[in-house]
């Protein structure tokens, strides 16, 4: 099964693929894209499709050659599921099956990865084998959403492929109306920022909420991200709905010895022009070889910390800020989460039910409230804050904006 | 034994994602939430401190994103040899080896290479490019993420490789307005120029059409008869090309060979670090989409970033660098041009003016 | 002769604004556009030095603005003794006397003190307040502007003669939502609570009911039969208070004696100077409205003067405080409380939600 | 007529305005604004009707202790105007008329005064004159659009008041539908900072204009404002349509020598901190006893100039910006203008009619395209920039945003 060949052999293997062999057609389009020195994905897949010889795959080539000639996609939706579950597979059939039957399925299983994307060899092979199995072969790791996509299977053969994967540990992510895969930084594993467990929580909210993952019965997709900082290494603010941000209270640690040792290295110029200037709320100063931090100014936003990571870290106080409301372009132009739990600790077990339980009101409120194919911070927008915070029974803080209104528009209870 | 006979044997475990600790290297394990601070001693190599003293190098490398599993199983390979047999991914697609024993960290860089894998992407580089489907797998797309993608990255490999940008450079393409590849410093995404054609012998027979209407996020969408069968029609005026209706029902067919054209998009920002987040903003459009090499928009991409490494100070985003020195002087540097649509004409417009007498000239 | 009959005798001269020159101080018109620079000698005065090395002295002295034919007579009266019978007002109602003679000086703010006429006004001071009808004139007011900028002066009147602000303060009250007293670093308005009481009995003779309905921004007025007649009525979940319809239409009575509150607004600036312009947010509302003389109103304008001026930095308008210091702890230094409704929910509200992880503790 | 009196003397009649003598009736609450040291109006307009025994005075007194007694207004608009006009005249009667019969008319005549609020002493006493003669002597000095108020006429007296004061020169100021009275800043008559002459363009455009001031025609009100350079002393950007704002290219003007006597005079540190430190763009610098100034990324904030005016001022090729679209809270809430036309000469004759063009092209534009009650601002956003681009035929330019769009919902013709 696996080619036990070593890697240098393997290169030689993938050199040659650049000819199209004797089992594909010409793609002379496509074959453009093999030059060059970045790796190329056509490479792969030729050297794929000559070694297994996957018909649906040369079909896939050729239907991708065909659209590089006409500038035009021919995938159409439908639906192909998995015994119990009502997402998770992305179906697609060609519209010009006739032009190649042999592309005629090409549906994607979306696999969850372990929070933070880690894997052991053995676990990527044992995939690999089921998937060379019941599949094209073809993964991509990983979507944007962070799932591992399986990429070319066909109804008859999704349920068993998906039976191996799901023996093996492996279980579909979301897709439609549902709650989505999540990602989460590297976090704690491998981070000196992480001001939470990011992959923990990861992994026990999107357990707790896996009914919600495989059964589509929301008004429209809803996702979490998580980030161990305000550095948001996984763009949380805008890809999703709810964006759990690592954050402190209290004082930035500082390591004077060490900033004395940055200012011999760096320089002091360095440290005022491209730390203490750059501080957005000027909270930080260079005093001889010490830094001075008005902490009650700092607004957590990593920089001198990013900067002179050996001196300065968060402070010990940690916990989160829950973002909400962030999604892409479609409809409304892009959005960026907003504030809306300006710090919550997130330790204990305790800790975790709380954030589970708001999670879970504010999918209830959203549910309860949102039109069809409306993203919570649409709804949001549209209903008002107040109405928002009432339901979900939110304190309002002065944190959730940056300026009060500037209208007189609003009519209070009476 | 047919795979109906197999089926109902399994009973489905509703695990959602693994446990992540099953994945860990064991110094990421033993170190965990416990590290320290972190170095770069080389472009593509991270090397991160514990307090407890032990180091964790990282070896991170470029990929295709749509892999295969020989290519994987190559990555495993490496692993096995180099990393204990662990490995990982970024959020951007790029391969990281989590490396105990320093002196593997370069010979793993050469066989990555020699296999074609890039090493880079750390510190003040440009990293891979997000992206999505485009023609190979979505329904929707109206040209190739993978293929922009492999165009650009030929010729931006040389700052994939180096640390030698103002600060960290991401990048994405999206093969729809819908723009699944995120925004970032610098996105490429297709754009429709031109309303729906109506497929009308087919939307009755696969769309709700009351669904599709209440889609249209400027309601340009409705209801009427057509050959005497219940349709829809737009209003051309009112369209303003977003392909929503398009996602809803395939027979409002929004993609076009020529009508659907490439834009360039820039300043966008999640991280928090001294300025906060930010949209990203539009810096070209109506580029050709033209496969399979898309030179027109490696020109504009690569004169923003040209600019940019030129203009931009130690740390700043590129939307930062363009706040600072102001969009005028953007437009001067890159030479692009600055057309009226680039003034904002949708829902928060007004919010984009410039509401004073500030200006550079 | 009946003034009908004189009227006819006299044929209109649509001149328009009388041409300036006219009225202008003979160093004026000698110095017209070559002015070089300007001192303030002491609060309320200014000297203006001229490139010929002419001087022109002003005095500015605060007024009544709704004065009288005897107060104005009388302020003639100085002007002739003083400035060669030249006098003119500031956009906020002061009176400026321009003096040649620099002897004129301290008698004049001598006599003008004496005739009540405080005299400051210029530099980093607090200045008149803008005002508007009220109860006075107007046909849609909620309280008397008159009324509140008198209460309110008699408290600021020292920084009205001192100049011993940050930076200069601008203040004004309005009797509607309207605001024709216009945005300022600080503005005290009335705010409507309810929505309008219709009176039907008068509504269908008086107003065009398609007018009004157009009139309302959120589309809460729609045509209904009400006793039988022709009225409208007014949808209480939509509606936002805002009083466009009882401008376009008296019988939409929105004025309440107890639920018409002020609100108090600060950070409006208009001037370029530094930092842009920008619109004034909301700091308190729900005061109540009480005449004669609005303590409560007074106690929150005080609160919030006396913490910019701990606080502010020299050039530091208002809202640039604020902005600096964050609104936190605005609202920690004034003492008044934050609550669901400071945050918008009309038609920009996302622009103003923070939409970062940016937080001071 | 005019008392001939001694300011003293007249003082001293103020203070006994405070009884309200034997003409006047209790007026216990309004009693207590004549309290404070600072002026009181109802001192003033006692003092008024007790030596002029006017009735109507009398009558608005009640009826305004009335109102502050029941915190609710009394007067409803109507119709009273001059011959030919169609506005000028804020009529005003009382609801209350049963109650306040003194009180049935109180209309206000709003006069247009010179640009930049400038008199004679002899023009404003014979302006006293004919309103002692024909109305209740009450002035407002000035409305905030900056008329003349006189305030409290009748119909029957309101054209011989007109005329009398049209012979003395005075026009009426704009109302409803109209045109509107503009405000300019005192500029060149006593500003060094005056970029253009707002005195004279004031007068020149409105003049050209009179006709739509006097005739309703326009779909609401559209207001011009003239400020001499971006300190904007008439507040034109939020309170009117089109803010005409002095502005210059080119370098500021630097006399190096009066910048070294800054330095001596205010010290180094404040020029550092309160200067340099609060320029936008970070365009200066005070290097030793001399300032250097990048006008490439000036921006024309005037702040540095305002805070060194002896030592800098404005460069030499001035002229104006203009922003369009500034208003009041009314529906949509406040709104700024924003910069259209980025820079225009304005000297010569031909300058000012490119200016006057350009005004009646905007009008024109609007009044085509406005809804009913809708200001130029609010036009605008609803049909978008590139419309009124289109029909005023102005080139985009990138000065006229802040950033480009962030959304690509557009349609470029085709
Ligand atoms: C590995 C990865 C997280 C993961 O779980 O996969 C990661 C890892 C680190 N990030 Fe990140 N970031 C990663 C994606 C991101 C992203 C998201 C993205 O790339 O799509 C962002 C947000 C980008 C944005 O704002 O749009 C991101 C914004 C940052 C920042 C903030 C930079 C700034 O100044 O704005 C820092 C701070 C820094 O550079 O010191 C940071 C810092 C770091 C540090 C230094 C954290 C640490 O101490 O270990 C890590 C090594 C950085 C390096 O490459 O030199 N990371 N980082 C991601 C690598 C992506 C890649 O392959 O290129
Ligand atoms: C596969 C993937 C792109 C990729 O190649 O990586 C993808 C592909 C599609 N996205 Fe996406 N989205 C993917 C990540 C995203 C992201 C990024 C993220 O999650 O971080 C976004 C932006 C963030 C967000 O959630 O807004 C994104 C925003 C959308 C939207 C617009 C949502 C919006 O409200 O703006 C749609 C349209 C819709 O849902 O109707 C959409 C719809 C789609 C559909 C289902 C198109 C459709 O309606 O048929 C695409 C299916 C393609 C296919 O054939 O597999 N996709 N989509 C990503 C999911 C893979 C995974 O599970 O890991
Ligand atoms: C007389 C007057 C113009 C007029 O035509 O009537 C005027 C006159 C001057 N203004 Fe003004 N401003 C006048 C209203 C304004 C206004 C509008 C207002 O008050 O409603 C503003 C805009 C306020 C805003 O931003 O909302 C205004 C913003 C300025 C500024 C900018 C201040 C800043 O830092 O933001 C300056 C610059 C300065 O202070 O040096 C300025 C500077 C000046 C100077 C120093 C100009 C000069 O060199 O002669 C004048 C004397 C100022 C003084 O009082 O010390 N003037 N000035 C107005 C006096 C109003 C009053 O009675 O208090
Ligand atoms: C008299 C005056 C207030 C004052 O005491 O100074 C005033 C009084 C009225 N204003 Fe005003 N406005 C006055 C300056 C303003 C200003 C300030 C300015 O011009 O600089 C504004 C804000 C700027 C603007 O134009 O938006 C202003 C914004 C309004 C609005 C709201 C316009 C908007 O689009 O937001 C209205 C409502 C309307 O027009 O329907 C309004 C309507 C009114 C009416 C006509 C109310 C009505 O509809 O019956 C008031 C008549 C009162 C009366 O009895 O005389 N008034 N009004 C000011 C005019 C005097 C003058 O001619 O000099
Ligand atoms: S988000 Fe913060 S904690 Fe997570 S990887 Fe990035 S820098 Fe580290
Ligand atoms: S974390 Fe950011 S805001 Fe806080 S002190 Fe450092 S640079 Fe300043
Ligand atoms: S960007 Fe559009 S076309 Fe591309 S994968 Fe996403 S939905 Fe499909
Ligand atoms: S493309 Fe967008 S705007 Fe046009 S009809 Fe479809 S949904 Fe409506
Ligand atoms: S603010 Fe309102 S009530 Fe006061 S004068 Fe203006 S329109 Fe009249
Ligand atoms: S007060 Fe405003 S929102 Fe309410 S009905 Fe009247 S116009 Fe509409
Ligand atoms: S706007 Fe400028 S020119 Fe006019 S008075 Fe103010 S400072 Fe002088
Ligand atoms: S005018 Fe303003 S922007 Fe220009 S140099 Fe001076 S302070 Fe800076």
């Amino acid at each position: 099964m696996t080619p036990k060949s070593s890697t240098l052999e393997n290169k030689k293997g993938a050199g040659q693929a650049k000819s199209n062999g004797g089992f594909l057609h010409e793609t002379p389009l496509l074959d453009r894209l093999e030059t060059g020195p970045w790796p190329s994905f056509i490479t792969g897949f030729k050297e794929l499709a000559n070694r297994t010889h996957s018909t649906m795959l040369r079909g896939v080539l050729d239907q991708l050659e065909y659209s590089y000639e006409t500038k035009t996609g021919y995938w159409k939706g439908g639906t192909v599921g998995v015994r119990g579950y009502g997402a998770g597979i992305i179906a697609r059939f060609s519209v010009i099956s006739n032009k190649f039957p042999e592309a005629a399925e090409f549906h994607t299983l979306r696999v969850q990865p372990a929070p933070g994307l880690h894997y052991t060899s053995k676990s990527l092979r044992d995939m690999c084998d089921v998937w060379e199995k019941y599949g094209s072969g073809i993964i991509a790791l990983h979507g944007q959403s962070g799932d591992i996509m399986l990429q070319g299977t066909t109804q008859t053969k999704a349920q068993e492929c998906f039976d191996e994967l799901n023996k093996l540990g492996w279980d579909l992510g979301g897709a439609g109306p549902t709650l989505r895969t999540s990602a989460s930084c590297v976090g704690p594993a491998r981070c000196e920022q992480a001001c939470y467990d990011t992959l923990g929580v990861h992994h026990k909210l999107l357990t707790h909420f896996v009914d919600l993952t495989h059964r589509p019965s929301l008004p429209y997709k809803f996702k979490f991200k998580f980030s161990g900082c305000p550095n948001d290494c996984t763009n949380s603010i805008m890809r999703s709905d709810v964006a759990v941000i690592g954050t402190w209270r209290g004082d930035i640690e500082i390591d004077q010895a060490e900033v004395g040792r940055y200012v011999d290295q760096l320089g002091a110029d360095y440290i005022q022009n491209s730390v203490v200037a750059l501080c957005p709320t000027k909270a930080i100063r260079l005093k001889g070889r010490e830094i001075e931090i008005d902490n009650r100014d700092c607004v957590r936003c990593m920089h001198c910390i990013n900067a002179l990571t050996k001196a300065l870290s968060p402070g010990g106080d940690r916990g989160v800020t829950i973002l909400v409301g962030g999604k892409g372009h479609l409809k409304v132009g892009n959005m960026l989460g907003s504030m809306i739990v300006p710090f919550m600790k997130l330790e204990t077990d305790e800790d975790m039910e709380k954030l589970v339980d708001f999670g879970t009101r504010m999918i209830e409120w959203w549910a309860d409230n949102a039109l069809d194919h409306e993203r919570i911070g649409e709804t949001i927008e549209r209903v008002g804050m107040q109405a928002f915070l009432d339901g979900m029974g939110i304190e309002p803080t002065i944190d959730m904006v940056e300026a009060p209104r500037d209208n007189p528009f609003f009519k209070v209870e009476y | 034994m047919s795979a109906q006979a197999q089926a109902t044997t399994w009973k489905t475990v509703e695990s959602g994602p693994p446990d992540p600790m099953k994945f860990l290297h064991p110094l990421a394990v033993k170190n965990y939430g416990r590290w320290k601070y972190h170095e770069r001693p080389r472009p593509g190599v991270l090397k991160h401190t514990a307090k407890s003293g032990d180091a964790l190098y990282t070896v991170r490398a470029g990929t295709t994103r749509q892999m295969t599993v020989d290519g994987v199983r190559r990555l495993c390979n490496l692993a096995d040899r180099y990393s204990d047999g662990y490995l990982r991914f970024t959020v951007r697609n790029n391969v990281e080896f989590l490396i105990s024993n320093p002196g593997n960290v370069d010979p793993l860089i050469g066989d990555l290479e020699a296999i074609g894998h890039p090493v880079g992407a750390t510190g003040n580089s440009v990293s891979a490019i997000a992206h999505t489907q485009g023609w190979l797998h979505c329904d929707i797309p109206a040209t190739d993420a993978s293929g922009v993608v492999k165009s650009l990255m030929d010729e931006l490999i040389d700052e994939f490789k180096r640390e030698e940008m103002p600060n960290r450079v991401r990048l994405s393409t999206s093969c729809c307005e819908i723009n699944c590849g995120g925004q970032n410093d610098l996105a490429v995404i297709i754009q429709h120029t031109r309303p729906p054609r109506i497929n009308h012998d087919i939307l009755n027979n696969i769309c709700e059409r009351p669904k599709v209407v209440a889609r249209c996020p400027t309601a340009a969408i409705r209801p009427a008869t057509v050959n005497g069968k219940p349709s829809l029609i737009v209003s051309e005026e009112k369209c303003i090309c977003c392909g929503a209706c398009f996602g809803a029902c395939p027979a409002m067919e929004i993609n076009h060979p020529e009508h659907s054209k490439l834009a360039v998009w820039v300043g966008g920002k999640h991280s928090n670090a001294r300025s906060k987040p930010t949209n990203m903003k539009l810096a070209a459009f109506g580029l050709p989409n033209n496969p399979p090499r898309w030179p027109e928009v490696a020109d504009v991409v690569k004169r923003i970033l040209r600019a940019y490494k030129e203009g931009g100070h130690p740390w700043e985003r590129l939307g930062e660098w363009v706040d600072r020195i102001g969009w005028k002087r953007f437009f001067e540097a890159t030479g692009l041009p600055f057309t009226k649509w680039h003034i904002d004409n949708y829902r928060l417009a007004r919010v984009s003016f410039n509401k004073s007498a500030h200006i550079r000239f």
